[in-house]
């Protein structure tokens, strides 16, 4: 499906959908468990899996970017979605009911953003070890100096 | 093929495209059903706990991978998988160097297929940059790429029979792999961490020993491969413990964001060189493997007859070679691509491999996200492993094919 | 007081022999499986890297000793001697030529099996005390397996004692001298034997106990140095054991085929019994490079539902035909 | 000092006591099982010695050993079953806490 | 003279219970393989059986194979597992596997298509299996096991298709009636072991004549109760024909050689017994012919194909019983009509096992013939027929050989047979042979009539619209044509003086060649008979011959209007199913209600009040009772102890003998 | 003299080692000195010339009745918990009439005498096993055939008896060869999984 098409149709249900760079959709916040039932239960896009989920800092902005790719197996279409959150205290619905690959890319997201999601069922640290301090990959991270605790695996 | 006499042949080589203008793709699969009784009602009498820790240090997790691993008797209730022992924040080292620095890091991701590993980075900042790439350059490409992954499938055949105990066919495994190592070396000079695709086009342009070493190579590798299917296939010890083992359904696959061979081994005929064709790929005549029990022997399956479609592409690339250039004469040395973002997916070895590249008009990349195929293959783990014995864990993590530095960046 | 002196001097030079054997089996295992592999194995150490074994325990006695800071002391350092001593104990009773051996018993076999059932001890001993998962799992099923494994390869060698009418070694072997070697009237206890015996030495495809896939190394993780060492002395000269039972029960021994046997010399003997026992554990080697690993429940399902029903039916047919024959 | 039946039968008392006392004191059920072993080893150890000493030309006490064995190798596979089962049930193997038999 | 094949006998019933156990445990998923293997094992089976035959032909005499201790139990009971071969078991073997292996052949096709192929040949092995263990059985508790085998063959074969409400009610039907008999059966059984500590029939025989004891005389009555059971005679015939709701050539085989000639086997068996008891085989003469008379005359009015061969062999299975209760009911010492009582009961044995003989190949023959019918019509009900004579020759005119056998034509089989049942009702010469003869003879004039009415309604007449009838394939016709020939010519044996001019032994001569008395042929009583039949089929075809084309129905049978109300008795069977379930309902259930009273509140209550007693004074005592099994054994070692150790202190010495 | 230096050694280490087996607070090692009597037991057999049921002493006792217990042992209790208490109530009550019954029954015994009948010196069968051999299958027949099916018996109840309450703790799969069915279900749920 072409991607006009897509954004038309998306626009009738959303109206606050924005265009970025021409090929990616911005959504609300709230928006985003509403689009994803959407998405998956319309014929016309046939959402399948969640391919991607990410986020990407813009400090300038004062915001944190939460990246979908979501991808239809039935129809071969992909599709970018974003997600504009508040940078001092970043959160969003999870997609883990929806697909189960949410679940450790969510975790990882937090581990590395420190974006919370509600309802996830298990938002642990995955790459980092539990008693890690910060979230890395924040462009306002700063290494410290040294190991400051002993990790304490369990 | 020998095994094939064994096992009811399910219609394999399903081109995709039959599926898609019809109907709904995924409705047409003859599928399989499984039920999992998890627990009974009168599960609160039960035996002790009893927790294992496979791993870190462990002869068959493929690395630093741990997993805790409830057992109840030899049965495993619970499966816990504990990343980051490898995590080297490739992501964040990414957004302080430039762009060309980007590829050697991917190939310390996937160090088992660093080739396509690095071919994504390059087409991300090619796009992103807006760079027309020779097409020569892209035939190299498929070339090594193709290489790459029937190298990977060997290595993991080879590590899936030393997996489920049979040591042999590990070291039949990487003695044909040595002779693809011994053909990068010829082009780039390294043997793991190739380097060899890099923005704007390869690295070196290929010789004419790496052309006669190839020919060489895809003689010998149907007899290779029959041996194997002799060696193992055939072997009523392996099939019993693959048949049946760890076995998922298309529709949990897809819920977990599996991809690749493990995919295709639920029934899904769905491989990005056929669906969404870049590079080169249309140009050429394979088929993709498709087994529907999503089991380990399934799977199993799936990479040994990628291997045979990979040296098909590969045979019809280098019979193709066009003259040319094979990188483009002229890249800054600096590059600065407009703003923008671009989400780069391509068919690796071990499933889809995606790069996310945001720019923000500098030097350097705003974001690197790559979204690797091991780490959300691998997220089914603790699905796969409830109900299957310990000995059964280790062959269903070897069939999953994970490299831990894919897993972890 | 000389029989004591006798006793000491056979235990030595048993003691020497096995612990040679355990060596050149070692160096053949790595050169077979090497052969098999399309490798070299080891070749450094000497010519044809025949001292690498060698080096290997040199290697091994030097290792410090590191024990799991809760292992239990005693049970710990107890259970590689047994494992070792138990299959050493067993060659009391294996002859090796018509006049040669220790000694033997009026029970030879049974005893040899007593003995093997008592190497279990050691494995679960070792799983115990080295206060480790892997170990004790490891334990736990070479316990089970050993015992399943047992009355299957006893009840397949009773045809054996049916037709020889004898438990004793060396009269089992005069009998196949007499007649001929029992492989011929007894094809399928050979083959269950050789099953049996197989997994009875924790030789794969049966080799879960340490299957070094999943249980890093099984009941022996935690083991380093000499009592590692022990331990695969242990095994190997387990190996040897079930070898050498195959050979006495089925394969006649140290008899040379087609030729009248009493007018051949001793040391021919010896060398046709050593050459049929390497060959069968060449056989050993060959299966264990060749076969995957087989699982917990296939290996106890395969034991009590295939080899000891078929080793009934062997046992009553077997049977049968004596009491006709009769 | 020569070793006589009464020897033997001595060292048979001995073992039974103790097998004994340990069926009677022992809190956990396997503990009593092994004691139960023990008993009827004693056992076995006092036929064989009548048999040896009084009628050495026959071998019934021999053969009522193999038989005792194999009635104890029986005993000790439902006994232990009884234990697993047990254990499934209750999540204890103490004797006094298996008391439902009074119920 | 080496009789070889005598000491294989064992391996005739042998190998169908090989078959059986081989399939059922083996081969169960192979039904092409299983069949393969059922056929080929009857065969081998027949094969024996022909040369045991050869053998015994050729003089080796009657004997006891294969004898085996089963339970010795000294001078009270020796129970012997065996072989016995004599004339009659040796006749029984040969229609036994002939029809058997027929039938297998038959099945081979009809069952074609079935899923549960495998089970059904599976079942035949073991029903062949147990009517040959049977049929060879040395003593009376070896054939009652057979006998019980037989049963739960048949229930299981009666409701091959399980899943049919009628076939499950059916396969009751048949296990609980043929139980019934069986219960008198198992009392003769115990008698025997009772009052004659022995199983074996010679040694009953001689025990039987000496005894006085009522329960011992009541035996043959017993025996014959559980040979009512099995060969369907009035009362116990129900079960028959609603046993057709099994298979066609389950049918065939229960009618023909296994199931209901079991009786007639074991009363023939067991006719020197019986004889002596003149009243008891009176009574046998007198049910069998009401059973003959009666049967045929349901028959005359029944519709479906399968159930008018079913009534016709009850009515056959009556003429058996009348011969043989005819023969004996002289009784051993007197004589009649000139001739001895015991010459008679051999007389009524040759006759009722000759009858056995011939109506096993012409019954067969009919019912498989009918199978291949409504294979070919799918349907039952010979309205919903006709016009089949042109469409499948061979079954047709096979079967209409059967019915000309059936009806007794000469020189057909039935014939014969039937012949000799008349002729001997005439020789015994009392009053109750003159009746019985009558009787016989409506009998003869009603079968004669009722097939013709099958025939002619079946096979004449137009085709109707919807069937399209083919001849059925060569699996299923081949045992047609050879029962079809078996029909013609066996009933040739029965004549001595054909027997003669053929130069091969007669019947009676193999059955009994110590005895030279030959079966009795009367020009006069054959004519009469043939008369008699003819006019049957006369009658058949003014009714029928002329069936126009709207007769579709049973509704149209031009009989109804001759017979009135009695037409309808005739096609509800007499009410007897009705009497039957009346008797249930009212008088049995009425006892067992009076019974489970019983039970309930007067044992029940018996229990309850010691149980009530029991907890009463067990909650006194509840206190010493801990639940601790430690205690209870340091409790028994410490009084143990103290017992002892009185002893010790009371009666010096005494441990010490004690131990001694 | 070997004979008693044998007696002795071995009885001596047999009731060390049964009081061991009853008194030592870890049951694992409870098991082990009880393999240990065994073995003890085991040679003392060798002691009155039974060398055959030497051997099965350990093939059957250590071999299979104790590794049995051991696993019972490992599959159920934890073997290091200090925590417990070992005896009951009765510990000394027990012990006492077990001392009395001890001293009562020796007494009784060496009392008793059996000086008379003592035939040290009896010829032994020539041919143990085959002596052994021939009395298990005849006169001891019924006995044998009891036994056998007593073990019978017992190992189908052990099995019944541990089996039981197995939980269901398995993978169920069943190949859909209808693929209209396959489909029809998977749509059923994806339906399912949007409402």
């Amino acid at each position: 499906m072409e991607f006009q098409a897509i954004v038309e149709l998306v626009k009738n249900k959303f109206p606050q959908t924005e265009i970025e760079f021409e090929k990616n959709l911005v959504i609300a916040k709230d928006d985003l468990i509403p689009f994803v039932e959407f998405i998956r239960n319309t014929p016309e896009l046939h959402i399948d899996v969640l391919d991607l989920l990410t986020a990407a800092d813009h400090p300038a902005e004062n915001q944190i970017h939460m990246v979908y790719g979501f991808h239809s197996y039935r129809l071969a279409h992909y599709l970018i979605v974003k997600v504009k959150l508040d940078r001092k205290n970043p959160s969003i619905a999870t997609l883990t009911h929806w697909w189960e690959s949410a679940n450790w890319t969510e975790r990882e997201v937090y581990d590395l953003m420190g974006v919370n999601f509600e309802g996830h069922p298990d938002q642990r640290r995955i790459l980092t070890p539990p008693d890690f301090v910060g979230h890395g990959l924040r462009k306002d991270y700063e290494r410290p100096g040294f190991f400051v605790k002993k990790p304490d695996f369990k | 093929m020998s095994h094939d006499t064994q096992i009811k042949k399910e219609p394999s080589n399903l081109s995709s495209k039959q599926f898609r203008t019809d109907s709904p793709l995924i409705d047409q699969i003859p599928g399989r059903k499984r039920q999992i009784l998890r627990e009974s009602p009168e599960s609160e009498l039960k035996m002790e706990e009893f927790l294992l820790n496979v791993g870190p240090q462990h002869p068959s997790t493929h690395g630093v991978l741990r997993l805790v691993v409830a057992l109840e008797g030899e049965v495993i209730k619970r499966c816990d998988p504990d990343l980051g022992y490898l995590h080297r924040t490739f992501e964040k080292i990414s957004e302080s160097r430039s762009y060309q620095q980007i590829v050697p890091f991917t190939d310390r991701m996937d160090y088992l297929g660093s080739m396509n590993a690095n071919w994504g980075v390059a087409v991300a900042v090619e796009k992103l940059a807006k760079i027309e790439v020779p097409e020569r350059a892209e035939y190299l490409r498929v070339i090594v790429s193709e290489l790459n992954r029937i190298a990977s499938h060997l290595m993991w055949m080879g590590a899936f029979g030393a997996d489920i105990g049979a040591v042999t066919a590990f070291l039949y495994g990487f003695r044909e792999r040595e002779l693809i190592l011994d053909m990068f070396e010829e082009i780039c000079g390294s043997r793991l961490t190739y380097g060899y695709i890099r923005v704007g086009g390869v690295a070196e342009d290929i010789t004419p020993k790496f052309d006669k070493l190839v020919r060489e190579f895809l003689d010998i590798l149907p007899a290779k491969l029959e041996d194997y299917h002799n060696l193992i296939t055939g072997n009523p010890i392996f099939l019993e413990r693959t048949r049946g083992v760890g076995a998922i359904t298309l529709e949990e696959a897809i819920s977990y964001g599996v991809t690749g061979p493990m995919l295709k081994a639920c029934g899904m005929p769905w491989d990005l060189r056929k669906e969404e064709p870049y590079s080169v790929y249309p140009k050429f005549d394979f088929d993709i493997p498709v087994y529907y029990n999503g089991d380990c022997f399934d799977r199993f399956r799936v990479r040994m007859d990628e291997m045979v479609e990979s040296a098909k592409i590969v045979i019809q690339a280098l019979d193709g070679l066009p003259e040319g250039d094979y990188k483009v004469k002229k890249l800054a040395r600096n590059i600065k691509p407009p703003v923008g973002d671009v989400y780069v997916r391509q068919e690796a070895p071990r499933g889809e491999y995606g790069v996310y590249m945001e720019s923000d008009g500098s030097t350097k990349p705003n974001r690197v996200k790559y979204r690797t195929p091991s780490f959300s293959n691998l997220s089914i783990l603790p699905l796969m492993t409830v109900g299957w014995k310990i000995a059964d864990l280790v062959a269903i993590l070897g069939s999953v094919d994970i490299v831990l530095g894919d897993v972890d960046r | 007081m000389e029989i004591l002196l006798f006793g000491i001097i056979g235990v030595v030079v048993l003691f020497s022999v096995i612990a040679l054997n355990a060596l050149i089996l070692v160096y053949m295992e790595r050169k077979v499986s090497a052969w098999m592999q399309s490798r070299l194995g080891p070749n450094r150490v000497g010519p044809f890297g025949l001292f690498q074994t060698t080096a290997d325990i040199v290697k091994l006695i030097l290792k410090e000793n590191i024990r799991n800071d809760q292992s239990d002391k005693v049970i710990y350092f107890l259970a590689p001697i047994l494992a070792f001593v138990a299959p050493f104990a067993a060659f009391v009773t294996v002859p090796i030529a018509n006049t040669i051996g220790i000694r033997d018993l009026d029970m030879g076999a049974v005893y040899i099996f007593a003995l093997g059932s008592s190497v279990i001890f050691s494995i679960i001993w070792a799983g115990y005390g080295s206060n480790s998962r892997y170990a004790l799992i490891g334990a736990m099923r070479s316990a089970a397996q050993m015992v399943s494994y047992e009355v299957p390869m006893i009840t397949a060698v009773l045809g054996v004692f049916l037709i020889a009418g004898s438990l004793s070694m060396r009269e089992i072997v005069t009998m196949q001298a007499n007649q001929t070697w029992f492989i011929v009237y007894q094809p399928l206890g050979f083959i269950l034997f050789l099953i049996a015996g197989t997994a009875e030495a924790n030789r794969a495809p049966f080799d879960l106990p340490e299957a070094e896939s999943e249980l890093v190394a099984g009941f022996h993780t935690e083991y380093t140095g000499l009592k590692f060492a022990f331990f695969f002395l242990g095994e190997y000269a387990a190996m040897l054991v079930s070898c050498c039972l195959i050979v006495l029960l089925f394969l006649g021994g140290w008899l040379v085929p087609f030729v009248d046997n009493s007018i051949i010399p001793a040391w021919i003997h010896i060398t046709v019994f050593m050459i049929k026992v390497y060959l069968m554990i060449f056989l050993m080697m060959w299966f264990r490079w060749t076969f995957p690993r087989m699982r917990v429940d296939h290996l106890m399902g395969f034991g009590w539902k295939v080899l000891l029903p078929l080793a009934f039916i062997n046992l009553v047919a077997t049977g049968a035909v004596v009491l006709i024959l009769k | 000092m020569e070793i006589g039946i009464y020897h033997y039968l001595v060292l048979s008392f001995i073992l039974f006591a103790i097998g004994m006392v340990g069926v009677m004191v022992r809190r956990s059920v396997i503990l009593m099982l092994i004691s139960i072993e023990i008993l009827f080893n004693s056992i076995n150890l006092t036929a064989v010695a009548f048999n040896r000493f009084l009628y050495p030309e026959q071998v019934t006490g021999q053969v009522f050993v193999i038989f005792i064995m194999t009635v104890a190798a029986a005993e000790a596979a439902v006994g232990l079953a009884i234990v697993m089962s047990v254990y499934k049930n209750f999540k204890n193997l103490e004797i006094g806490g298996l008391n439902t038999l009074k119920n | 003279m080496n009789p070889t094949y005598y000491e294989l006998a064992w391996l005739i019933p042998a190998l169908p219970l090989f078959s059986f156990i081989f399939t059922v445990l083996f081969t169960q998923k192979y039904r092409d393989l299983t069949a393969f293997i059922s056929v080929a094992v009857v065969v081998a089976s027949f094969y024996l059986s022909i040369r045991v035959t050869m053998e015994m032909l050729a003089g080796a005499g009657s004997a006891q194979m294969l004898n085996i201790q089963w339970i010795p139990l000294g001078k009270a009971l020796n129970v012997s597992v065996g072989v016995f071969l004599d004339p009659l078991s040796v006749m029984m073997l040969i229609v036994v596997t002939t029809v058997t292996m027929l039938v297998h052949i038959y099945s081979l096709g009809y069952m074609k298509h079935e899923d549960g192929k495998s089970r059904f040949f599976s079942y035949l092995s073991l029903f062949t299996f147990s009517m040959l263990g049977l049929v060879l059985s040395d003593n009376m508790l070896q054939m009652f096991i057979f006998w019980e085998l037989v049963g739960l063959c048949s229930y299981l074969l009666i409701g091959y298709y399980y899943t049919k409400k009628t076939a499950a009610d059916a396969a009751k039907k048949a296990f609980s009636v043929t139980r019934a008999g069986d219960l008198g059966f198992f009392m003769a059984v115990v008698i025997c072991w009772g009052y004659f500590g022995t199983f074996n029939f010679a040694e009953i025989q001689t025990l039987y004549g000496e005894t006085t004891e009522f329960l011992a005389r009541i035996f043959p009555f017993l025996i014959f109760f559980g040979a009512m059971g099995k060969s369907g005679q009035f009362p116990l015939h129900i079960w028959l024909p609603d046993a057709m709701e099994g298979p066609t050539p389950v049918s065939a085989l229960i009618h023909a050689a296994t199931m209901v000639v079991a009786g007639i086997f074991l009363v023939a068996r067991a006719i020197m017994i019986f004889a002596q008891t003149p009243d008891t085989m009176l009574w046998v003469a007198y049910i069998g012919g009401f059973t003959a008379l009666f049967s045929a005359t349901i028959a005359v009015a029944q519709h479906d194909i399968k159930r008018i061969l079913a009534f016709s062999t009850l009515s056959q299975l009556g003429y058996m019983m009348l011969a043989l209760g005819i023969g004996g009911s002289i009784g051993l010492s007197n004589t009649s009509n000139g001739h001895a009582g015991s010459d008679l009961a051999l007389m009524g044995q040759t006759a009722g096992t000759f009858h056995l003989f011939t109506h096993a190949f012409f019954k067969a023959l009919l019912f498989l013939g009918a199978g291949s019918v409504i294979h070919a019509m799918h349907t039952n009900n010979i309205w919903e027929m006709g016009g089949l004579k042109s469409k499948m020759k061979i079954t047709v005119w096979t079967f209409i050989i059967g019915t000309i056998a059936l009806s007794g034509i000469p020189p057909f089989a039935g014939f014969w047979s039937k012949d000799e049942i008349l002729a001997l009702c005439m020789e015994v010469g009392t009053v109750h042979g003159y009746i019985l003869f009558g009787v016989a003879l409506a009998g003869a004039f009603l079968t004669a009539f009722y097939m013709f009415r099958l025939c002619l309604v079946a096979f004449w007449g137009k085709t109707p619209a919807s069937a399209h009838p083919h001849e059925s394939e060569f699996s299923m016709t081949f045992p047609l044509i050879v029962l079809a020939t078996l029909s013609v010519f066996a009933g040739l044996i029965g004549n001595h003086d054909i027997a003669h001019t053929l130069n091969i032994t007669s019947y009676a001569a193999f059955l009994n060649p110590e005895w030279n008395h030959e079966a009795v042929f009367h020009l006069s009583i054959a004519g009469i008979s043939v008369l008699v039949a003819g006019l049957g089929i006369v009658s058949a075809f003014v009714l029928y011959a002329k069936r126009p084309a709207e007769w579709t129905s049973e509704a149209h049978d031009p009989l109804r209007a001759k017979l009135g109300k009695l037409y309808t008795h005739l096609e509800n069977k007499w009410y007897i199913d009705e009497v039957w379930s009346w008797i249930l309902n009212n008088i049995l259930f009425r006892i067992a209600a009076g019974c489970a009273w019983f039970d309930r509140h007067i044992v029940d209550g018996s229990v309850d009040l010691v149980g009530f007693m029991t907890t009463r004074f067990g909650l006194v005592l509840q206190p010493v009772q801990s639940g601790k099994l430690q205690n209870y054994i340091l409790v028994v070692f410490v009084g143990l102890l103290f017992v002892l150790g009185f002893l010790y202190m009371k009666v010096p010495g005494i441990l010490a003998q004690m131990i001694q | 003299m070997g004979h008693a230096v044998a007696f002795y050694v071995f009885g001596i280490l047999a009731v060390a080692l049964a009081l061991a087996t009853i008194l030592h607070k870890n049951i694992f090692k409870s098991a082990t000195f009880m393999a240990g009597m065994l073995f003890c037991l085991a040679a003392l057999f060798i002691t009155l010339d039974a060398e055959f049921l030497a051997v099965v002493q350990v093939l059957v006792y250590i071999g299979a009745i104790t590794m049995l217990i051991v696993f019972a042992i490992m599959l159920t209790t934890r073997i290091n918990d200090e925590t417990r208490q070992k005896f009951n109530s009765q510990l000394w009550i027990s012990s006492l009439a077990t001392l009395g019954f001890l001293s009562l029954i020796i007494s009784v015994v060496l009392r008793g005498g059996w000086g008379g009948v003592v035939t040290e010196s009896g010829s032994l069968p020539p041919d143990m096993l085959g002596a052994i051999g021939t009395a298990l299958l005849s006169d001891f027949i019924l006995a044998f055939d009891v036994v056998s099916i007593l073990l019978l018996v017992a190992l189908i109840g052990a099995l019944h008896i541990a089996k039981q309450d197995d939980r269901k703790l398995y993978v169920q799969e069943s190949f859909v060869d209808d693929e209209s069915s396959a489909v029809k279900n998977h749509v059923k749920e994806t339906e399912e999984m949007h409402v």
